[in-house]
């Protein structure tokens, strides 16, 4: 790969001209000071990395560079001179575009519709045709085929993020800002994503890239910068800094990376998936898990993982196979019978499929359990619903005044950690974690791990849907590997490496 | 029977409630009423109040309402609610308020105590009868009615009326074809006219008893060029008619007129609530321009007094030109 | 047939299946009534759809954006009353200026929805519901309950709807339907082929994200209304000229028509999706029920629940239809993006 | 605490509509504090702010019901048709509200179960309901009966207080708790604000929508049989055109149109701003379409004035800093 060649670029990054400098800004939401004091350089042909934990105020401070927020102090500087942004059109004709933490498509334009449609300068009518080539040619430099012409609604998350990071590159910008990229991108799409990264910066691009995963903060950036509890900690270039103090400053003490989970004594088969399939979008799928066992899924973007566990969940039934579960065969047609049969599915998308974002987090959290609340009149005991919420903020460490604020107004990774408490309170006796650790802090990340080792201890059978290769390798005790709906092998604890998994899930192209 | 004498220059709060606002005729009949408020000298203004008309019934039900509440003399309504006036107008009567209906009654004539009408309803019924005759000739034909809503007691009073005169051998040559509701919108009306032509073959004739129906359905036989094939006629306002009386697609309507109706109903009101006259049949008084007028029962509707203005105005090539200055 | 897929979308298909359902009603009356195949029955159905269909096309702007306007049948009786009322004081007024004056004022009024929507942050059901109701005062206002009367207004303006555009053998198209069908066209062209357009999908169907790229939101759905208010301004002067006369009681409810026109023609309620044309075929579908109803000999008092059922039938099939060619292209999108992805050599060129 | 905050503000605001409109109406006419005008006040429209507050939840719900008038006015007729085909008047009014479920179930079993925007399905709904009301009564009117009936829809039964006003406060009491403290209401919030997510949660929503809507449906075909009671004849245009009125009371009480916001309270003093008002031009012999302009003018303005307030107290707040 090339990045040794990054490493040895001429010139270093320090010496070349500021485009955006951020200079003591300052940013109060309610109680909270997301941010006090910040200062950040970017440069011309400088990958820039952001690093902090949930809720540190990175986003905050993207938001304000793209002039969603206004600061409360500090000023911004463009080439020099003093600027305002007052929203985010400015920021783009300042050449400023960001790809956000949550993708914001346009659900009903297509994919080319969505890529285009923030250039002001395509003239007064569509060429159809020619914007669909310039889609299509946009997302194969990222390595992505997607039909351009259909809508966006419906897409897979991953889908989605990469039509976001065709929408940014396709801006000809001299700033351009990621908040978490790859936060639901696979290893391969991760690979070519940066190498596009590279190419841009090579242009001359200034880049903010934002991300959890520290092994990518080190494969790309040039310099790190790290936040913690909204004020600047650190700015050094990325050679003096290693991963382990990185994390240091981040949370403020020492801390390692994580480590293999040790494998647990098997328990009795819990599940037995036979020859599972839905028309048209999976098949042929058989695997068994056992109770205090950890099943990886892996696979690239829409291999159909998730479409595993939404059949196993009852959303989108399965068509073919059968489902033996406690040695019972079932047929899962809602996910109210699956939740009775005791099995939780942990969605990908908080967003759209996971959180009520306006209700607050004690509501979200009794959700699927709504009934162990009820008094006998069918009220609500909400002091009861506190008390548990009460019990996750701490359990989770949940970053958060108060369990009755709307989950909205929390950070992106403590959204996650809500949804993760949301099903643990079910007690289910199988889990289905589809990204469990998508955007979340290497701090949070480290306690889902183990969280994930307790819970597999306590006897709960666990389906681990992740994108984050490092992270399936080090919690399974087998890896199941899909490729465009089919099953491609399980390998076993021993015989899983990022290697034999990737190849199993690329075919041979991978191989070649 | 001896003349009550109606004298000016009492105070009575008086209210006058058309169906609903926005429509000539009622404007036409408060021109009479404040005619008449100014002859008799009443110290207190003549409120003309009257509901929209999406929520003709529930506004008059309250209008009626806040009038008891308020303690008025006496209230004149022109009742687009049926029966469904009785509780509100037998509450106001409750508190001495005088409740008289004009234009269109109280159909059980509960809560009310006397009925102006314009003209005899079975009159009406026979009037449009002979003006079907005379439209078409001895020879009759095929006709079809052209109505306002369903719910309009005094359009069903004449269609009632009219389908009892049609019994009458005279009309033997004169069949009807059927009702149609136009819900006294124009552009609903115009649509109902056409589709009726479609709907009744044969049809030489469209009688709509509604000032809103009438120019409606003459302007869609004119747009259609079917004017010397299906004529129109009913009730109408000159003013309204004029063009297509002259140009033939309605040679012939009738009216009453809409002034005199307010201002002999204002008369009434005003002599009832101050004592000048008791509503029992037999009672009769000197309404001002319009001569003596007595109450009598009214033989239309199973209980009820009513006063019978009259008469009708026939309309045709002749005198439309003049009526309708 | 993967051609067709390639390039025709569910949504396109949905178009071509409301036509299909309009020609199953047409053959269904046909059967039913004798001499339903007339150029007349045609003339009736496209003159009573001409103006619903114009202020359909406003509507359904508005609604794209994911927003509402309840005002346009005050406004539509608004133009009609006040142009009728112009012209009749001024008979010598040409028939351009009578038409601008229509639509100025529709625009003037949309103008004020518009602003109160978009500047003023209020939501247009709340904005269009208050001034449904402040339109129609001011105009029994300042009409002091008088009629426009047909023989005030000067000839030509009661010629035009009797006006042939076009005959074609026996048919007859009107020239108030041929502007209704032009204007359709204009702005289905302007819809699919202007880069602004693609604005007022984006804005509806992700209204947090447009503001948040930098989207001007708020002159998308400022012009949304300004363009329905204009649309029913001329509207109303269609109006005025069908049905001469005019009381201020006029084009009352017609909201609800033109809201059905613009649901049962696919356009989602809750912006983003939809096309002036998928409106112009609700408002002819509906028309085509109300009109053939009539022509059935059946009593007057079943028509409404008929037609209830039908707009719901109508509505239901529509959207099975659909649901069954999204399946079917959704199955097949699979597999195209399968056989790319095998051969990612293959894509890249 | 920060929504609490900004709800309060807007109930804040009504509240404060409310006493001036009644400060107003107490100093310009003697009637108005008499208990018969109070009593009268909300019996003119006791009909609609029963069936209010199910719409309430309805749209927190995220759907609307544009067929409850229509409903209402095929409930009367039905309980009118049987009732002159010679059934005893209390089977005539249980038919009723049984015809409402029905209706109910239409509704929902198109909107919920086969997915239907609610907004086509009771479009389509107000015009058929309104039909087959037609269909039973034509051009007649129906009347005549017996007496308990008309007196529970006229006469005062408890105090000064007729059955009507009874049963909505008592049903007002009856909504507060279910959708703000009752597993129910937590899901029609749930399911207004982010139905996907409730149903990847295993809310059963399509359940939850079809009991929202026969409830809508059964409510409003009491509120039709109140409405015929209290008119003591029955027609076919029985209640045309409420819910226009039924939905501007909800919005105005500060419920999203959208879905997932709203509450309860709002709801309640928006009714009592509305027909606080509407009595008050009532008295004032203020009555037709300058009525309904105050009314839509009061709509626009109560969400306009605070939003430019909200606006220039940024833009001032911005340029000091
Ligand atoms: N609109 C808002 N209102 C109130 N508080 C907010 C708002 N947006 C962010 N915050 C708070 O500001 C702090 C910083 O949030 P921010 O989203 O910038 O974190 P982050 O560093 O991006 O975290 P993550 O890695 O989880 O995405 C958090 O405590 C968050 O709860
Ligand atoms: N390129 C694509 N275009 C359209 N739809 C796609 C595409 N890729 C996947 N999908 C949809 O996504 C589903 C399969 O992807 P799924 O999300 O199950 O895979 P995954 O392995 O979980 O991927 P991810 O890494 O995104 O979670 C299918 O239902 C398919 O409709
Ligand atoms: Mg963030
Ligand atoms: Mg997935």
């Amino acid at each position: 790969m090339s990045w040794t060649a990054a490493q040895q670029r001429p010139g270093g990054a320090a010496t070349a001209p500021p485009i955006l400098e951020m200079r003591g800004i300052a940013k109060r939401f309610g109680a909270t000071q997301a941010l006090d004091d910040v200062s950040l350089t970017l440069r011309a042909g400088e990958i820039h990395a952001l690093l902090g934990e949930n809720g540190a105020g990175k986003s905050t401070l993207i938001k304000i560079m793209t002039g969603v927020y206004q600061p409360d102090r500090g000023e911004i500087l463009l080439s020099g001179q003093p600027i305002a942004i007052g929203s985010a059109a400015e920021a783009q004709r300042h050449g400023i575009a960001a790809i956000y933490q949550e993708p914001l498509l346009f659900p009903d334009l297509n994919v080319a519709e969505n890529i285009f449609v923030s250039h002001q300068n395509r003239g007064v009518v569509t060429n159809w045709r020619k914007m669909f080539r310039e889609a299509e040619a946009i997302l194969a430099t990222l390595g992505v085929t997607l039909d351009v012409r259909s809508p966006a609604r419906g897409l897979t998350l991953a889908a989605q993020q990469s039509v976001e990071i065709a929408k940014a590159i396709s801006l000809n910008v001299r700033v351009l800002i990621m908040d978490e990229p790859t936060a639901s991108l696979s290893a391969h799409e991760v690979g070519q994503l940066f190498r596009l990264v590279r190419d841009l910066r090579d242009q001359g691009v200034a880049i903010l890239f934002v991300s959890h995963r520290m092994e990518e903060v080190f494969q790309i950036a040039d310099s790190v910068t790290v936040f913690r509890d909204g004020r600047l900690i650190s700015t050094r270039p990325a050679a003096e800094v290693s991963p382990q103090s990185a994390i240091a400053d981040m949370v403020g003490r020492e801390m390692g990376l994580f480590q293999r989970r040790a494998p647990a004594p098997k328990g009795e088969k819990l599940l037995s998936v036979q020859g599972l399939g839905r028309t048209g979008v999976f098949s042929d799928v058989s695997f068994d898990l056992h109770r205090g066992e950890v099943l990886g899924f892996a696979g690239l973007i829409g291999a159909g993982r998730t479409d595993i566990g939404l059949a196993l969940f009852g959303i989108e039934p399965a068509t073919a196979g059968q489902i033996v579960l406690n040695g019972k065969t079932e047929t899962i047609r809602s996910p109210r019978q699956a939740m009775s049969l005791g099995v939780a599915y942990v969605s990908e998308d908080r967003r759209q499929l996971g959180l009520s974002l306006p209700m607050s987090i004690s509501a979200n959290i009794s959700l699927p359990v709504l009934s162990r609340y009820l008094t006998r009149l069918g009220l609500i005991r909400t002091s009861q619903e506190r008390d548990t919420a009460e019990g996750f903020r701490k359990r989770l460490s949940i970053r958060t005044p108060n369990v009755e604020l709307p989950v909205a107004k929390l950070s992106g990774g403590n959204q996650q950690k809500v949804m993760l408490s949301k099903w643990l309170n079910t007690h289910p006796a199988l889990l289905i974690l589809d990204e469990p650790t998508r955007g979340i802090d290497v701090g949070a990340k480290a306690e889902v791990h183990a969280m994930i080792g307790e819970l597999a201890a306590e006897g709960i059978g666990i389906i681990l849907i992740s994108s984050d290769l490092p992270e399936v390798l080090a919690m399974s005790d087998r890896v199941l590997v899909m490729r465009e709906g089919r099953q491609m092998a399980i390998l076993d604890g021993g015989a899983a490496t990022s290697q034999t998994v990737m190849t199993a899930a690329m075919g041979q192209e991978f191989a070649a | 029977k001896a003349q009550s004498a109606v004298t000016g220059g009492k105070a009575v709060d008086m209210v006058l409630l058309p169906k609903f606002l926005g429509i000539l005729p009622f404007d036409q009949a408060h021109q009479g009423a404040e005619e008449a408020a100014k002859e008799l000298a009443n110290s207190k203004k003549l409120q003309y109040l009257g509901p929209t008309p999406e929520n003709s019934v529930a506004g008059q039900i309250e209008i009626v309402t806040n009038a008891a509440t308020q303690g008025v003399g006496a209230i004149m309504i022109s009742n687009n609610s049926g029966d469904q006036i009785v509780p509100s107008a037998k509450a106001a009567k409750a508190k001495g308020i005088k409740v008289v209906t004009w234009d269109s009654p109280i159909p059980s004539a509960e809560g009310e105590d006397v009925f102006v009408a314009q003209v005899d309803f079975s009159e009406t019924g026979k009037i449009m009868a002979d003006m079907a005759l005379s439209i078409l000739g001895k020879d009759g034909g095929k006709f079809a009615i052209l109505s306002a809503s369903p719910d309009a007691a005094n359009q069903n009073a004449w269609i009632d009326a009219m389908k009892n005169a049609l019994k009458d051998p005279k009309y033997s040559k004169l069949e009807l074809q059927g009702i149609v509701y136009g819900n006294d919108q124009s552009e609903t009306s115009y649509n109902q006219a056409l589709a009726m032509v479609d709907k009744f073959p044969g049809m030489k004739l469209i009688m709509a008893p509604t000032s809103v129906g009438i120019v409606s359905a003459a302007k869609a036989m004119q747009d259609e060029k079917l004017c010397d094939k299906i004529k129109i006629s009913g009730l109408g306002v000159p003013s309204e008619m004029l063009a297509y009386t002259k140009n033939g697609c309605a040679p012939q309507f009738a009216l009453w007129s809409f002034v005199d109706l307010g201002y002999l109903s204002y008369y009434t009101a005003y002599a009832l609530a101050t004592g000048a006259i008791k509503a029992e049949a037999g009672a009769s008084f000197k309404a001002g321009r319009m001569g003596n007028y007595a109450i009598t029962k009214d033989p239309t509707r199973k209980a009820g007094l009513r006063i019978l203005m009259g008469p009708f105005s026939l309309y045709d090539i002749n005198n439309v030109e003049a009526a309708a200055k | 047939m993967k051609w067709l897929q390639r390039h025709i979308r569910p949504e396109q298909v949905r178009e071509l299946s409301l036509l299909l359902l309009i020609v199953a009603a047409v053959l269904i009356f046909g059967s039913m009534i004798d001499g339903y195949y007339t150029s007349r029955t045609f003339n009736r159905i496209t003159s009573s759809v001409a103006i619903i269909t114009v202020v359909a096309v406003g509507q359904t702007l508005v609604v794209l954006t994911r927003n509402i306007d309840l005002a346009v049948g005050s406004i539509v009786g608004c133009t009609a009353y006040f142009t009728g009322a112009q012209l009749a004081a001024h008979h010598g007024m040409p028939p351009v200026v009578a038409v601008l004056i229509a639509m100025a004022l529709g625009c003037v009024m949309g103008a004020i929805n518009g602003a109160l929507v978009a500047y003023g942050r209020v939501p247009s059901i709340i904005v269009t519901l208050g001034s449904l109701a402040i339109f129609r005062g001011i105009l029994i206002d300042y009409s002091g309950a008088r009629t426009v009367t047909t023989d005030s207004l000067p000839k030509w303006l009661l010629e035009l709807p009797r006006l042939n555009f076009v005959t074609i053998g026996d048919l007859d198209i009107r020239a108030m339907f041929a502007l209704a069908v032009g204007i359709v066209l204009l702005f289905q062209i302007g819809t699919s082929f202007l880069n602004v357009a693609r604005q007022f999908y984006a804005m509806g169907s992700n209204p947090d994200a447009a503001e948040l790229i930098g989207m001007p939101a708020r002159r998308i759905v400022f012009s949304a209304f300004v363009l329905s208010g204009t649309l029913s301004g001329l509207a109303g002067f269609m109006f005025l000229a069908r049905f001469g006369s005019i009381t201020v009681e006029a084009a009352r409810g017609m909201e609800l028509q033109v809201v059905a026109a613009v649901v049962v023609g696919g356009v989602n309620i809750f912006g983003g999706s939809g096309t002036v044309f998928g409106a112009m075929l609700g408002a002819i579908m509906i028309g085509t029920l109300e009109q053939s109803l009539f022509r059935l000999q059946i009593s007057e008092f079943w028509r409404d629940a008929i037609l209830g059922l039908l707009i719901l039938l109508a509505v239901a099939s529509d959207a099975v239809i659909l649901n069954r060619l999204r399946a079917i292209w959704a199955r097949t999108d699979l597999k195209l993006v399968a056989r790319d992805s095998a051969s990612p050599a293959e894509a890249k060129r | 605490m920060n929504i609490r905050a900004r709800l309060l503000r807007w109930e804040t605001l009504l509240l404060a509509m409310l006493v001036v409109i009644a400060g107003l109406n107490i100093a310009y006419s003697p009637f108005y504090l008499g208990v018969g005008n109070i009593v009268n006040l909300f019996q003119l429209s006791i009909e609609k702010i029963i069936v209010a507050l199910i719409m309430t939840l309805i749209i927190i719900c995220g759907e609307i019901d544009l067929s409850v008038a229509s409903v209402m006015g095929l409930a009367s007729c039905v309980t009118a048709w049987l009732f002159q085909m010679g059934w005893p008047m209390p089977w005539a009014l249980v038919a009723a509200l049984a015809v409402g479920g029905v209706a109910g179930l239409i509704n929902g079993f198109w909107t919920a179960y086969v997915g239907l925007p609610s907004l086509a399905v009771t479009l389509a709904g107000l015009i058929g309901y309104r039909g087959v009301a037609r269909i039973l009564v034509e051009d007649r009117a129906i009347g005549g009966y017996p007496l308990w009936f008309n007196n529970l829809g006229q006469q005062p039964q408890f105090g000064p207080l007729t059955i009507s006003i009874v049963i909505f406060l008592a049903m007002f009491a009856i909504m507060a708790v279910v959708l703000h403290r009752s597993a129910l209401g937590r899901l029609v919030y749930v399911m207004g604000n982010n139905l996907q997510a409730a149903r990847y949660s295993g809310v059963r929503v399509r359940r939850v929508k079809l009991l929202l809507f026969v409830a809508s449906s059964m409510i409003a075909a009491l509120a039709g049989l109140l409405y015929a009671a209290r008119l003591g004849s029955v027609r076919g245009d029985m209640a045309q055109g409420f819910e226009l009125d039924v939905i501007t009371m909800v919005l105005l009480g500060g419920v999203s149109i959208f879905g997932g916001s709203g509450n309860l309270l709002g709801v309640g003093l928006s009714i009592l701003v509305i027909l606080n008002l509407r009595n008050g031009m009532g008295l004032a012999d203020i009555t037709g379409n300058t009525q309904t302009s105050v009314i839509g003018a009061l709509l626009i303005l109560s969400v306009l004035v605070p939003n430019m307030a909200r606006m220039i107290h940024t833009r001032w707040k911005g340029r000091e800093t």
